[in-house]
């Protein structure tokens, strides 16, 4: 287990090198100087070549580069914003929580009402529950949740006035951008637990457990449901790192500071450390939930568990 | 050992199975009872309705789409279809267990081996954990299974191994009736022998009846008493062991013996069955074998077969035999 | 043993998430996001502010940017300040006198304070002006200062010189780009001053929450009266719905840049109130004249008649603002209010076109950045300019790209805004049309002529405001003939306050005083 | 085994199975009918995608304007049919870049396998690292905004999916025994990819481009809406309805409707993908 842990960790080595290498190289041949969008409409021709000298903008591509790797394998260092002269590592980490927050609680939502909803629909296949709760399922993938969070704005916070429209502060703020975010999940790990679910209770050894004269309760709970999670665990993990990285137009509509809208911004405003930083950590963020993810498999499979030996 | 005391009788019992492209007789009619401690095989080919009859003792056909038309299946002296889930849970894993065709499939792949025999035993027994680990570690080394593998998963052990592991399971609570579906299809010749002996054994430590669903004639001469052949949902013939290898009567069987490879006979063919079984949802009109069978007569395809008595406890569902 | 397994399982599942909600972020309890509505009827001393951006710095050397200015208009104070008429007022320097064309003498205020306890005297001035002048990102301000002849007379008497006679000095000292920052203050912060701002103003920096809110709190030191308010937060609400929302609930007191949108809704309400000013910004849609056929001057007239102003005020910007007649605003000095607009009329710019040989017209782009208000600009002026057979096709570019290509000049028509900020001509027309600022600087049109150099040259570099005056009148004239513009709209700002807010003023360059704020 | 001959007959089979799937019929005909429309929205459109009428702003639904009209007066149902023309061009186009892309790359490293298998399997794995939002946003950046550049955007995010596709069936494949035939008659790699691999793995492909598109609809509106993308007036949903959002508390018919059109276009995608999936492969069907 050990073994197989390092493996994947060395394994990723070269993978966020390339993203390292990709980002700086797509940023670089971005047109946009950033040195002029600091300075504005008006800046004359020499401040922006000063500025472009002191952020070190005017070295060719291969020197900034490798500058990049240098201070970050050598000094940990990936450098201070353009914009605010944060360090990047800060920048991130005060935004990150947040996305963290928002991915995490429209994850719990997704789990909360995608899995009951699943396993119910399986276990009352071709039930009214089952056709109604698919229906809704397949809208709820479809539906852009852009959309969906001004909708809900329109509804809850403008016609009802029930729920707050922007921030992220109390539980109150917190309810319409989870759900927001959780929709699709949601309706992802529906369909995944129904038909995860559908495919386990055919299996011999459910038949078996109800051989036994165990309550149906049990085979569900117990039997079923620990083999049906197995996949249902991966599609969650997915879809968190998705959740994770795909937070920018929830963030957006409901004015919620996290990490998305900074990458947008400085995307935006060609703040190109906390480009490269940014997608650098959610780059590792989410391969190491999907590591955390084969970890958490093996404890709950223990096919799985053998094989990393 | 009383061989008269009856410990299950099936009588009149239909089993349908109703799809959108149609419906299905699974089982039809069906007539059969076992005594205490006797071995009563079901013998038929693939979708002859085996596992329904299986599944419709222990009540675990699923509904829908299956569905118990009409009929009974008296248990010990009470009519299981008459009890409610809850007394129904009581007796299954107790009373009546079930070995089911499949090792590598029938246990649950993410929990030990020992949870899902000591499951049973909790279930039925009125014992705490601990205790009913401990019974399980018995009922493995009773399989021949040391007792220390207790915490290993199925996928560590051999489908033979499985099998033992299954066995235990229903042999667990010590039931009065084990019915078992195909127990050794799965398994490599060498080891059936193996599997079929134990259970043998084990059969006759505990006094158990037992229900032998196999489409191995072979089976059928090794281990039971009594022998029901089933094809398209009917029991079309029903006596004891002897008198099925002796005079077997409907042209069905006598074509199950015709595909059985015999040493000792100098035939220089196998006489196999003309034809395949006919699709569930489109059964032929009377005798359901009439395409098939070599004797057919012109009232085959019209009149539907009653049970004819042949001899004493010989029945025969064809109208060869029909006055 | 057997259930332990599934415990086991399930456990784990909830932890990993309680761990990811609970743990990261203890929940924030922000004062100021509490609803006031659970609040007993006492005297409220929190101020919360709501507004479109977040802070980027609060180091008025190395931004510019609005939403920044907002927040360190409240921490940093400037030699001279001009109040919410555009009058210029003592600040931090109590009297200034022209000592000769190129200097200045201040007698500095005594007794002040900067929130790290120090005190403010004429080394902090050189100082500040020394750093000021290096920073490239505000060298359009304080570039005009010489470092060279910064000379202390005392401690409280400091001279400021130019390299050239600049008569628009003592307006750019009132900029917040120049205002005072402490030595010993900003060697502490090193890189991370930004962060860590020490002025001499009513408030001081108390917490930042990246991209959510800055939370100022009062300065008990400060020299001059103290506010009522005890703390401002500054929230970060980047959609006007949302900001008119959180206004209308209650849960910020005071809006700015209410969206056009939102305007009759804030208006009608009766717990709130709409504060409406003129502001010193300026839109315009510009020609690139360096490019065919725009170097033909029909052409850019034709086009001037051949847009409906009105209907794109109406309704791109819903009323707010109005009509910009030419490239000053009416509360800029010396704005020349007499230039005869245009008008729609397809006719003469039919006539126009045809005399340039153009009746049957071009292709060409017109670009925009990503700015709304813009990019309904130039879908209305795209479909109005078939009627003169342009063909136009609009592009929206991100900001950066957008300032490479305008300032490269690879573009033929554009829309963008300019802020008046100082309040005096030179800095609504030098940058954007005199020759020596093409491109990047700040004339995207490449246009200029030899007599309207000469007056914006003049216009800087004269002392006497009348002549100043006259000067910038004449070159206004010939920028209106000459059309290198369409003029567009001189704009407002709108601020929304709940009712209970008072002394609320707005100030026509967009820093809002707050410490002026009181709740009734 | 002789994979010419029973080249049409599973296809036949394929669609025999789907026709009987009602959900997949009603997909089938909502993208029919988005088709359609496309086609010939200069004939089913009331108003062109661009007429402005000034005074006729922000009208709700009525009978000259079913859906009602934007900020400019433009009829939002005949916005909405020419927005199919733009969303569907996106997503076919982008899933088409994909799969080439992808196809290509995957049934590369499946076939020559080891180093080179390896290298293209990081590079996937680095592309697979970055969000795809993000991922997307760069590349318009860097691109500039535009149809085009967005279909490029949103197909480079969805190459990752498909190499991996094809890669796996192609690794399945490629022992069989009629690959095997292929080789001994000395067929070349090129004609054994193209001719015998890809149509193996093209079931797995179709399922994946099915719902594939639906998802590069919404991530071509999603990028809109955040502001990166068409240039107006194209009539691209996701961009309405970002124009909504400044009149969603007084006339949310602006933001509601081009959100329907693309709810329902998804909807239709998936009730479709999920119907060949089925008949494709009729072991996954419950």
């Amino acid at each position: 287990m050990h073994k197989y842990i390092l493996r994947r960790l060395l394994l990723l080595i070269p993978v966020m090198l390339g993203v390292a290498f990709i980002v700086f190289t797509m940023m670089y041949f971005t047109p946009g100087d950033p040195a002029a969008i600091m300075l504005g409409e008006a800046a004359s021709e020499h401040d922006v070549e000063r500025l472009r000298e002191e952020m070190g903008l005017d070295r060719p591509f291969i020197v900034q580069f490798s500058t990049y790797i240098k201070n970050l394998v050598v000094h940990q260092d990936i450098g201070r914003s353009y914009q605010s002269k944060k360090p990047v590592v800060t920048a991130i980490l005060e935004r990150f929580p947040t996305t963290l927050k928002l991915a995490a609680l429209g994850v719990l939502v997704a789990v909360l009402l995608g899995i009951p909803t699943g396993i119910i629909s399986a276990t009352k296949q071709y039930s009214i529950f089952d056709s109604a709760s698919m229906v809704a399922a397949l809208l709820g993938v479809s539906m852009p949740n852009f959309w969906q969070g001004l909708m809900s704005i329109i509804v809850f916070s403008v016609w009802l006035g029930w729920l707050p429209s922007s921030g992220f502060s109390t539980p109150m703020h917190m309810i319409l951008p989870a759900l927001t975010i959780g929709t699709s999940s949601a309706a992802i790990i529906t369909r995944m637990t129904r038909s995860s679910m559908l495919e386990v209770i055919r299996q011999d050894y459910i038949r078996t457990a109800r051989a036994k004269g165990q309550k149906e309760f049990i085979v569900i709970t117990r039997h079923a449901l620990k083999n049906a999670l197995i996949p249902v665990l991966t599609v969650v993990g997915l879809q968190f790192g998705y959740l994770l990285g795909g937070a920018v137009l929830t963030e957006t509509i409901f004015s919620i500071p996290g990490v998305g809208r900074l990458m947008v911004d400085a995307i935006k405003q060609r703040d190109f450390p906390i480009v490269q930083g940014g997608v650098l950590f959610l780059a590792i963020t989410f391969s190491f939930m999907n590591l955390l993810i084969d970890i958490l498999y093996a404890f709950v499979d223990p096919r799985i568990k053998s094989q990393y030996k | 050992m009383d061989k008269n005391k009856k410990m299950l009788s099936i009588n009149n019992l239909s089993i349908h199975y109703i799809t959108e492209e149609g419906t299905v007789a699974a089982v039809q009619d069906m007539n059969l009872e076992v005594a205490e401690g006797e071995t009563l095989g079901l013998v038929g080919e693939t979708g002859a309705g085996k596992t329904t009859t299986a599944l419709g003792i222990m009540r675990l056909i699923p509904e829908p789409p299956g569905k118990i038309v009409q009929g009974e299946i008296v248990f010990q002296g009470k009519n299981l279809l008459d009890m409610t889930t809850e007394q129904m849970r009581e007796i299954r894993g107790n009373k009546i267990s079930m070995i089911f065709q499949d090792p590598m499939t029938s246990l649950n792949p993410v929990i030990p081996v020992g949870e899902q025999i000591a499951e049973v035993i909790i279930l039925h027994q009125n014992v705490n954990a601990r205790e009913a680990l401990e019974r399980a570690a018995e009922m493995l080394e009773k399989v021949g299974i040391p007792p220390e593998r207790i915490k290993e998963y199925p996928h560590q052990f051999s489908g033979g191994m499985r099998q033992r592991v299954v066995i235990a399971i229903a042999l667990a609570c010590n039931p009065k009736l084990l019915i078992a579906d195909e127990p050794t299809t799965a398994l490599d010749v060498t080891i059936q022998a193996q599997v079929l002996k134990l259970m043998n054994n084990l059969k006759k430590e505990f006094n158990t009846s037992m229900i032998m669903i196999t489409h191995d004639l072979g089976v059928v001469a090794e281990v039971c008493d009594k022998v029901a052949i089933m094809y398209a949902g009917n029991v079309i013939e029903y006596t004891d062991k002897k008198s099925l290898f002796t005079e077997p009567r409907h042209p069905y069987t006598l074509g199950l013996f015709g595909s059985i490879p015999s040493i000792e006979d100098d035939e220089e063919r196998l006489n196999p069955i003309k034809g395949l079984m006919p699709d569930p949802t489109n059964i032929p009109s009377g005798c359901p074998f009439h395409p098939r069978c070599p004797k057919v007569m012109e009232i085959c395809s019209e009149k539907v077969p009653k049970d004819t008595e042949v001899s004493k406890g010989h029945f025969v569902k064809c109208l060869l035999y029909e006055e | 043993m057997i259930k332990n397994k599934k415990i086991l399982v399930l456990l784990s599942l909830v932890l990993v998430f309680s761990l990811f909600v609970v743990g990261c972020g203890k929940t924030e309890d922000t004062p100021g996001t509490d609803q006031p509505a659970d609040k007993a009827p006492e005297v409220r001393d929190t101020l919360i502010v709501g507004q479109g951006a977040d802070a980027k710095i609060l180091d008025p050397h190395a931004t510019n940017d609005q939403p920044s200015s907002r927040v360190m208009k409240q921490i940093y104070e400037t030699l001279i300040t001009q109040n919410e008429q555009m009058e210029l007022e003592p600040g931090l320097a109590v009297s200034w006198e022209k000592v000769d064309d190129l200097t200045f003498e201040f007698k500095l205020r005594q007794g002040v304070k900067f929130h790290n306890g120090e005190e403010f005297k004429a080394s902090d001035v050189k100082f500040t002006l020394l750093r000021a002048v290096e920073s490239p990102t505000i060298g359009h301000i304080v570039g005009a200062i010489d470092p060279e002849s910064i000379e202390i007379i005392d401690d409280y008497t400091i001279r400021i010189s130019t390299k050239n006679p600049f008569a628009p000095l003592l307006a750019h000292l009132a900029h917040g780009a120049s205002s005072m920052l402490n030595e010993k203050a900003v060697a502490e912060g090193g890189d991370d001053y930004g962060q860590n701002p020490v002025g001499t103003g009513p408030f001081k920096l108390y917490e930042w929450k990246s991209g959510d809110s800055i939370e100022l709190v009062r300065f008990e030191d400060f020299h001059g009266a103290q506010p009522k308010i005890e703390r401002i937060i500054m929230r970060n609400i980047p959609e006007g719905t949302n900001r008119a929302i959180e206004l209308e609930t209650g849960a910020i007191d005071i809006a700015f840049d209410i969206a056009p949108t939102d305007v009759n809704r804030i208006d009608e309400n009766k717990e709130l109130t709409l504060v409406r000013d003129p502001n010193l910004s300026t839109a315009y849609i510009g020609f690139n004249a360096a490019k065919k056929p725009y170097d033909d001057v029909r052409v850019r007239q034709a086009i001037n008649y051949a847009i409906d102003m009105d209907s794109i005020i109406e309704a791109v910007y819903l009323g707010i603002g109005e009509p910009a007649i030419g490239p000053l605003g009416a509360n800029v000095w010396a704005s020349h209010r007499g230039l005869t607009p245009y008008g729609f009329d397809v006719d003469k710019a039919k006539e126009l076109m045809k005399e340039a040989g153009l009746e049957d017209g071009f292709k060409t782009t017109i670009w925009t950045n990503e700015n709304q208000q813009r990019m309904d600009i130039a879908e209305i002026v795209q479909n109005q300019l078939k009627a003169i057979n342009i063909e136009t096709e609009v592009k929206v570019l991100e900001w950066g790209s957008y300032l490479d290509g305008t300032a490269a000049g690879e573009h033929d028509m554009f829309i963008l805004g300019w802020t008046t900020v100082t309040g005096d001509p030179d800095y609504g027309l030098y940058p954007l049309f005199h020759s020596e600022q093409y491109g990047s600087a700040g004339n995207r049109t490449f246009w200029s002529t030899p007599r309207s150099d000469e007056l914006l040259t003049l216009g800087r570099t004269t002392a006497d405001p009348e002549k100043r005056k006259e000067y910038y009148m004449e070159a206004q004239e010939i920028i209106r003939d000459e059309a290198p513009w369409v003029f567009t709209w001189n704009g407002e700002n709108v601020s929304g306050t709940r009712n209970n807010v008072r002394g609320f003023m707005q100030h026509p360059a967009g820093h809002h005083k707050l410490f002026t704020v009181y709740f009734e | 085994m002789n994979k010419q001959g029973q080249k049409r007959g599973p296809w036949r089979e394929v669609w025999r199975r789907l026709k009987q799937n009602k959900a997949a019929m009603v997909g089938l005909a909502i993208i029919l009918i988005l088709v359609f429309s496309a086609i010939f929205a200069d004939f089913i459109a009331p108003y062109g995608y661009d007429d402005q009428d000034l005074k006729a702003r922000l009208q709700g639904p009525s009978m000259q304007h079913f859906l009602g009209t934007d900020n400019f007066g433009r009829d939002i149902l005949s916005r909405i049919i020419y927005g199919s023309r733009v969303s569907l061009q996106v997503g076919f186009i982008a899933v088409g870049i994909a799969i080439a892309v992808g196809g290509t790359l995957g049934a590369i490293s499946g076939y020559y396998g080891k180093r080179l298998d390896n290298v293209i399997m990081r590079l996937m794995d680095v592309l697979l690292a970055i969000p795809g939002i993000l991922l997307a946003i760069s590349i318009v950046a860097a691109l500039g905004s535009g149809l085009q550049n967005v279909m490029i955007a949103v197909g480079i995010g969805s190459i990752p999916g498909y190499a991996r596709i094809v890669r796996s069936s192609v690794l399945t494949i490629r022992e069989q025994e009629f690959i095997e035939a292929a080789r001994a008659v000395g067929a070349s790699d090129f004609r054994i990819i193209t001719k015998h691999i890809i149509p193996n793995a093209l079931a797995p492909i179709i399922v994946q481009s099915t719902l594939g598109v639906a998802g590069a609809i919404l991530s071509a509106a999603g990028l809109s809406f955040i502001g990166l993308g068409f240039q107006p007036p194209t009539p691209e949903w996701g961009a309405m309805l970002s124009t909504g959002r400044n009149f969603i508390r007084d006339h949310w018919h602006m933001t509601a409707f081009p959100g329907l059109a693309i709810m329902i276009t998804i909807f239709g995608l998936n009730l479709l993908g999920d119907g060949l999936r089925d008949a494709l492969d009729p072991r996954l069907k419950n």
